[in-house]
């Protein structure tokens, strides 16, 4: 046996060894990642609907179609304007409940498995419970405002287009603030104490402690926290769909619901596709966006 | 500060805690009240706050009818895509952090997977489904799941497994243990506080599905979140089914927070902080 | 208990009819069971609205005609918003997933152009049907059956939206008196809706908070059926049938909108997002004098399936011996939804798919199904109306079944045509921005426009055809 | 016969040339020594030897057979890592057994292994502690525990000491080189520190930029420094060098600031006109007595370390260290007449460095 050769085999055990780990993974995401995304592009281009089953090349009617679609870009505004009101919401919240838990207290472990449940259960189940809750008739909500305020009201809440996004608001809050809490909770529990004691003697206030030691400390971890949270408020789908269906009319419509709508209600499924490529396009410069900024702050 | 001011401080500290609590737990109470009160109760006006028995008949309907079998269904399916993600996204993982595969385009393609919202690929992967005559099998959920909890579990376990030192490896590499032997006897062991906490939640994205399940199964498989939409009928809602399966599906939640809270914790902090 | 003494009674009934059969002329039930005979040993999915529907199939039909012809039935359940996604998508796949199918009538034409529904005139003729097709009752037969010429399903569900109210409320002499006092005219179910506002708003000053006037499906799901049903009493016409241009936004329609956010003011506080559980638990509950709604809120709040396990999620009604019936006012009511019998173009058992659906549909057979206490499907057939059993269920069910039959004359047709559920979709959103305090022209202006925009994308030529192809329908516009 | 040979072994990471066509043979029961600066190639070729990296080029055999492109556990060798490598979920007893399993080993041999290696190196009272319990000496003798059990051909040991406080060191160092003598197998042993290099060695192979720059016993490397690097690695503190002239014609030298001392026996030749660096071990001054003084020197700094004492001068610039008697009557800012050991300074080239 040369040597050169026995190097050669070495080499290729190792490669094939760190390839073969790989495959299953890299088989299984193209088959559910990479092919529907082909399809995908591909039926964009065709005219595919309920009626027709048209495969040949369309060109870009239905990218064309986009743009005066106002239901889209108002479904995109709702998603967009929901995750700028949602995420800053729960980020604080998630702070001020962090604050909260941060130095020991007793029982601290059983109030944290009791904030944390609801961001384990089901979006559906969520989305149910809350529609329950709201029932302006049956459900407590209504009860608890009414004695608070000392009279009956009458509030709709999944019904009233300007209480509908706030009841929507409330359901988001109430199962993901504990996401941020739990991450917040982390990330301060990790910030230097013998800094924050400097800052004491030093005498910095309370806001510049922050500032300058707090926020650098838990920066990191709040972008990728903040960064999870918007791709998720983005695909916003269940809670939707259980509590509004969209509705009403379209005033809740997420961009999630409303390519449902298209592909499952409407079977426009060429426009759809249109519809899937512009968000998944959109999402991805933002996301490389968002990451460039990261790392050049870095 | 003085004791006494201390001692305020945490009394008040501990009155917000509880009724922070009690904010988040209320909603809960409220679907388990619901699963567990008469039908007048249940449309009663102003409404009971305590239900006046434990009265199990939604649950009861729900067993004999044969509506949990969508707890099972989800069950199965969490379970075993879970065991196959992780084993799959567990040695991906250790081949992308210890031999650099794919360089950072791997690593980054994989999580870009994660990225993209389900309905926009929901219609493909329907048709793709229908040409695998997978629809409505557990082999077509399992499969989903599995594809789409492995960008997840990559990622998460990327960063479990860079913290193994490498001379552990080679260590055992020394002492005998192939390259697969390794993975199970040394990167798995080392990993495994990480691997477990992925998992947990890796289950819990499989658990909580509500728009593939709705999507790709129609009566053989369907799990637990898509038969509550089901209770939502024209002319007839079952509020008590309603609560009674949301339940079934949150119950083994509360086990799982209740036993787990560590991993849990671990696996929400690790996500971010590794990101 | 009565539900199993039913259904035994029934299973016994039609088990001798089968054995019978052979010697006398065969009914379609037993020709469709005689020749079922050949597929024994396969199993029919049979795709349901899932709920209180599938009882039927998974617990009466389905036992019984495993019985009668070894075929097994195996009931598959969506919820009703979903049933047409799931119907389409089974077709896209082409897996043959379903046998049968329940379809919403007003859908039927976009099943039928899409190929998914097999037409069934053939197996009509060939089993004998057509005469027993024809006692079904007029509006149902006529409107509900065919598309373009072509039978794709048989109606098998009398949906009608129509009036209950409060007989101890309208016969009590002092409210009588003090009406005719106020309005010059008798208390009576109302005829027009000023009178349905006058009744409404008496009682309303009268008893409320303790009683309501009334209370109605307002959710726009559910409210959009009546806004349809009373836009055509008042004469409006959905389009221009020349040049397909949308005329929703006529003064018809104002008129509606704006009286319809008028008549609230006496309703329940909430009204506006109550749909058909809300309505069904305040007149269960006696909380308002007249609601508008399908058939099983008269039969369940007379106290008809009491008892049943399947109705047990009902609130005790506290006006079983009250309620009276009538049609609403203008006296064409709604056939809102409903559901048609079908077979799908996938099955790979069509045939047998196609008896199991003459069987269930048949005189015999459907009599039994719509006085099922829980499975939701109501009269639709001469003989259900005039059934002596039936008339016999509680004190007044001979009233109900009366008014039903008069709806099934005179009711109107859900609009139907391509991808309806768009155009329903744009009145949904409408209604929604009428409880949110719009103008009213300003809200059926911008539909109209809507709905021209969808059918310029439809194609305009193609929508208008199947637009005079419906209204063409005797049961489209009143007469 | 399971002697290491390494024929021209070759390491490229990318474009970097890490070991450059290093040859070496060990025979057996030899403990031999790496050392050389961090970057040198000498963790390299002990992992390369381990079979942890394949070499690019050139051939490593054991007992005449290449084991090139075998995988470690094909080799039979056994490792001790500087970091200590013990699995922390495993107990000591488990650790050490932790090859023999992967081996296949009977549980009776495994346990007699353990036992024997547990008893050799004093760590049988913790043999069911976890390595978190235990302190860095012990937790190194554990390491070294494992490794043994095995009876492997070769053992590598890569930095062992270095997370070691310098008192443990110096215990462990001596414990290694007995076990060394009692186990009779082949030391390969990397290490940046020459004093371990010094004293564990029997050869010495010191490394530069992945080039063997002299191979040898350590006292032959320090007597006798192949050039100037292996000369100022070797030893602490360390060599002297100073820049000198040839006097005259004589045999005598000058230093840079003109002191001649010509008492060398054979004179060194120097380039024509040129220089030469003259390597003076701190420990070749003493301090003169009497007219024996071969130079003075403005002693600066005095340290004391209680066994020899350092003074330190400069002559005309260079920095230069004497090792004295602690004796020495010598004190900061006064002048000492010196006296050198000639015989044992080496000359270097100015240019090459080289030992002249």
């Amino acid at each position: 046996m040369s040597q050169s050769s026995s190097i050669g085999r070495a080499l290729d055990e190792q490669r094939a060894f760190k390839y073969l780990l790989v495959a299953p993974a890299v088989f299984v995401i193209l088959l559910i990642g990479l092919y529907p995304f082909v399809k995908l592009i591909l039926t964009s281009f065709q005219n595919i609907t309920m009626f027709e089953d048209d495969h040949s090349f369309n060109g870009f009617v239905h990218y064309a179609r986009l743009f005066g679609d106002e239901r889209l870009w108002e479904s995109l505004l709702h998603t967009v304007a929901f995750t700028a009101v949602a995420l800053p919401i729960e980020i604080l919240l998630g702070y001020l409940l962090a604050l909260l838990f941060l130095d020991p207290m007793p029982l601290k472990r059983l109030f944290v498995a009791v904030i944390l449940l609801p961001t384990v259960i089901s979006p559906i189940v969520a989305g149910s419970t809350w529609r329950l809750m709201f029932d302006h008739r049956f459900g407590p909500v209504n009860q608890i405002i009414a004695f608070l305020a000392g009279g009956e009201v009458k509030l709709l809440w999944t019904v009233d287009p300007f209480l509908v996004w706030p009841a929507i608001l409330v359901a988001e809050v109430w199962q993901w603030t504990p996401f941020m809490f739990l991450i917040l909770l982390a990330a301060l529990s990790n910030v230097d104490r013998e800094q924050l004691e400097a800052a004491q003697i030093d005498g910095a206030s309370w806001l510049m402690t922050f500032r300058k030691i707090v926020l650098p400390a838990i920066a990191p971890v709040l972008f990728v926290a903040v960064l999870i949270r918007a791709l998720d408020l983005f695909r916003l789908f269940d809670v939707i769909w259980t509590m509004t269906g969209g509705g009403p009319g379209t005033r809740t419509e997420t961009i999630s619901v409303y390519a449902y709508q298209m592909a499952f209600r409407e079977f426009d499924i060429s426009y759809s596709s249109a519809i899937a490529f512009l968000v998944i396009f959109a999402l991805t410069a933002l996301v490389i966006f968002a990451l460039r900024r990261v790392e050049i702050a870095r | 500060m003085t004791r006494g001011a201390k001692g305020w401080r945490l009394a008040a500290r501990l009155a917000c805690a509880l009724a922070v609590a009690t904010l988040f737990l209320f909603p809960i109470y409220w679907l388990a009240a619901i699963s567990i009160k008469t039908p007048e109760e249940i449309f009663a006006y102003p409404p009971v706050w305590i239900p006046s028995g434990f009265r199990l008949d939604g649950y009861v309907t729900l067993f004999r009818d044969g509506d949990a079998w969508a707890v099972w269904n989800s069950l199965v399916t969490a379970g075993i895509s879970t065991v196959l993600a992780m084993v799959i996204g567990f040695i991906a993982a250790y081949s992308i952090v210890r031999y650099r595969t794919g360089g950072d385009h791997l690593a980054i393609w994989i999580i870009s997977q994660r990225m993209i919202p389900p309905i926009c690929v929901a219609f493909p992967i329907f048709l793709l489904f229908v040409s695998l005559r997978i629809v409505d099998t557990y082999t077509g959920l399992v499969m989903l799941y599995t594809a789409f909890n492995l960008p997840y579990v990559i990622w998460m376990m990327r960063g479990f497994i860079q913290e193994i030192p490498l001379e552990l490896e080679q260590s055992a590499l020394v002492d005998g243990l192939s390259r697969w032997a390794v993975l199970w006897k040394v990167v798995l062991p080392m990993s495994r506080a990480g691997f477990f906490a992925t998992a947990v939640f890796t289950f819990i994205f499989a658990w909580n599905d509500f728009l593939f399940a709705l999507i790709l199964t129609r009566s053989d498989v369907i799990t637990y979140p898509v038969q509550v939409t089901g209770y939502f009928g024209s002319q007839s809602t079952f509020w008590s089914k309603i609560g009674a399966m949301s339940m079934l599906g949150v119950l083994p939640m509360i086990f799982v927070v209740g036993t787990m809270q560590r991993f849990i914790v671990r696996g929400f902090s690790m996500g971010a902080v590794k990101g | 208990m009565i539900l199993n003494r039913t259904i035994g009674a029934v299973a016994s009934a039609a088990m001798a009819l089968a054995l019978s059969g052979q010697a006398s002329a065969q009914s379609s039930a037993e020709r469709a069971v005689e020749a079922a005979k050949q597929y024994a040993g396969a199993t029919l999915n049979v795709f349901y609205e899932a709920g209180l529907q599938p009882l039927d199939p998974k617990n009466f039909t389905g036992p019984m005609w495993e019985e009668l012809t070894g075929i097994k039935i195996n009931v598959i359940e969506a919820p009703l918003d979903e049933m047409f996604t799931k119907i389409m998508q089974a077709h896209r796949a082409g897996s043959g997933a379903y046998d049968v199918l329940n379809v919403v009538p007003n859908q039927m034409p976009d099943l039928a152009f899409a190929g998914v529904l097999e037409p069934l005139d053939d197996w009509v003729e060939q089993y004998g049907y057509r005469d027993e097709l024809a006692t079904i009752a007029p509006v149902y037969r006529d409107n509900q059956m065919m598309v373009e010429g072509t039978t794709y399903g048989f109606p098998d569900d009398g949906d009608v939206l129509v009036l209950y109210y409060r007989r101890d409320l309208f016969e009590d002499p002092d409210n009588m008196a003090e009406f005719k006092a106020k309005h010059g005219y008798d208390l009576a179910p109302p005829k027009t809706w000023q009178q349905f506002n006058d009744i409404g708003q008496f009682i309303t000053d009268k008893y409320a908070p303790d009683i309501y006037g009334a209370g109605m499906l307002r959710q726009p799901g559910n409210a959009q059926y009546l806004f349809q049903e009373r836009f055509r009493v008042e004469g409006g016409k959905f389009f221009d049938g020349e040049t397909m241009a949308a005329t929703i936004n006529s003064e018809a329609g104002v008129k509606v909108f704006t009286e319809m956010v008028e008549a609230n003011k006496f309703m329940p506080p909430g009204v506006e997002q109550w749909g058909f559980i809300e309505a069904f638990n305040a007149f269960l509950s006696g909380d308002i004098a007249m609601t508008i709604s399908w058939p099983p809120v008269g039969r369940w709040a007379a106290g008809y399936g009491k008892g049943t396990e399947a109705l047990a999620w009902i609130p005790e009604t506290k006006v079983a011996d009250k309620i009276g019936y009538a049609l609403p006012p203008g006296g064409t009511p709604e056939l809102a939804v409903g559901f048609s019998l079908a077979v799908a173009s996938g099955s790979s058992n069509k045939e047998a798919a196609y008896l199991f659906i003459q069987w269930m549909n048949s005189e015999e057979i459907s009599l039994q199904r719509v006085q099922l206490p829980f499975a939701l499907r109501d009269p639709f057939r001469d003989s259900h109306f005039t059934s002596e059993e039936y008339r016999s269920r509680w004190s007044n069910a001979g009233d109900y079944l009366d008014t039903l039959k008069a709806g099934a004359e005179t009711g109107l047709l859900d609009l139907s045509l391509i991808q309806t559920d768009r155009y329903e979709e744009g009145i949904r959103q409408a209604i929604s921005r009428l409880w949110a305090g719009d103008d009213p022209q300003e809200i059926l202006d911008d539909l109209a426009e809507s709905w021209d925009e969808l059918t310029e994308r439809i194609g305009l030529e193609k929508q208008k055809r199947a637009y005079l192809d419906w209204a063409g329908k005797p049961n489209a516009y009143p007469n | 016969m399971p002697n290491l040979q390494l024929s021209s072994v070759d390491k490229f990471y990318g474009d970097v040339h890490a070991v450059k066509g290093v040859s070496l043979e060990v025979p057996e029961g030899e403990f031999i020594v790496l050392v050389g600066p961090s970057g040198c190639g000498k963790s390299t070729l002990l992992r390369s030897i381990a079979g942890l990296e394949e070499i690019s080029g050139g051939d490593i055999s054991l007992g005449g057979r290449s084991i090139v492109g075998l995988a470690p556990r094909d080799r039979n060798i056994a490792m001790v890592f500087q970091s200590y490598a013990l699995y922390p979920y495993l107990s000591v007893y488990e650790n050490i057994a932790f090859g023999l399993r992967a081996r296949k080993f009977s549980e009776s041999e495994i346990e007699r292994q353990v036992g024997w290696a547990s008893e050799l190196l004093a760590i049988g009272d913790f043999l069911q502690r976890f390595p978190r319990e235990l302190s860095g000496g012990q937790r190194q003798r554990v390491a070294i525990g494992r490794a043994i059990v095995r009876e492997a051909d070769l053992f590598l040991l890569d930095e062992p000491l270095s997370n070691l406080d310098a008192k443990l060191r110096d215990g462990m160092r001596e414990e290694i080189k007995r076990l060394h003598r009692q186990l009779g197998k082949t030391f390969i042993y990397v290490t940046h520190d020459q004093i371990e290099a010094m004293t564990l060695a029997e050869r010495i192979v010191l490394l530069r930029d992945g080039v063997v720059e002299q191979e040898g016993a350590p006292l032959e490397l320090f007597e006798r420094p192949r050039n100037r690097f292996v000369a100022g690695f070797l030893g602490s503190p360390s060599m002297n060098f100073i820049e000198v002239e040839q006097d005259g014609d004589g045999p005598g030298i000058r230093l840079p600031d003109g002191q001649i001392i010509d008492k060398f026996e054979f004179a060194p030749e120097f380039p024509d006109g040129g220089k030469l660096v003259w390597g003076v071990r701190p420990e070749h001054f003493s301090v003169a007595s009497g007219s024996s003084a071969d130079m003075e020197a403005l002693i600066e700094v005095v340290q004391p370390t209680g066994s020899r004492t350092f003074g330190s001068f400069t002559l005309s610039g260079t920095h230069v260290v004497a090792e004295l008697d602690a004796r020495a009557q010598i004190a900061a800012d006064q002048k000492a007449s010196l006296s050198i050991d000639v015989e044992r300074t080496t000359f270097f080239s100015a240019e090459t460095g080289e030992a002249c």
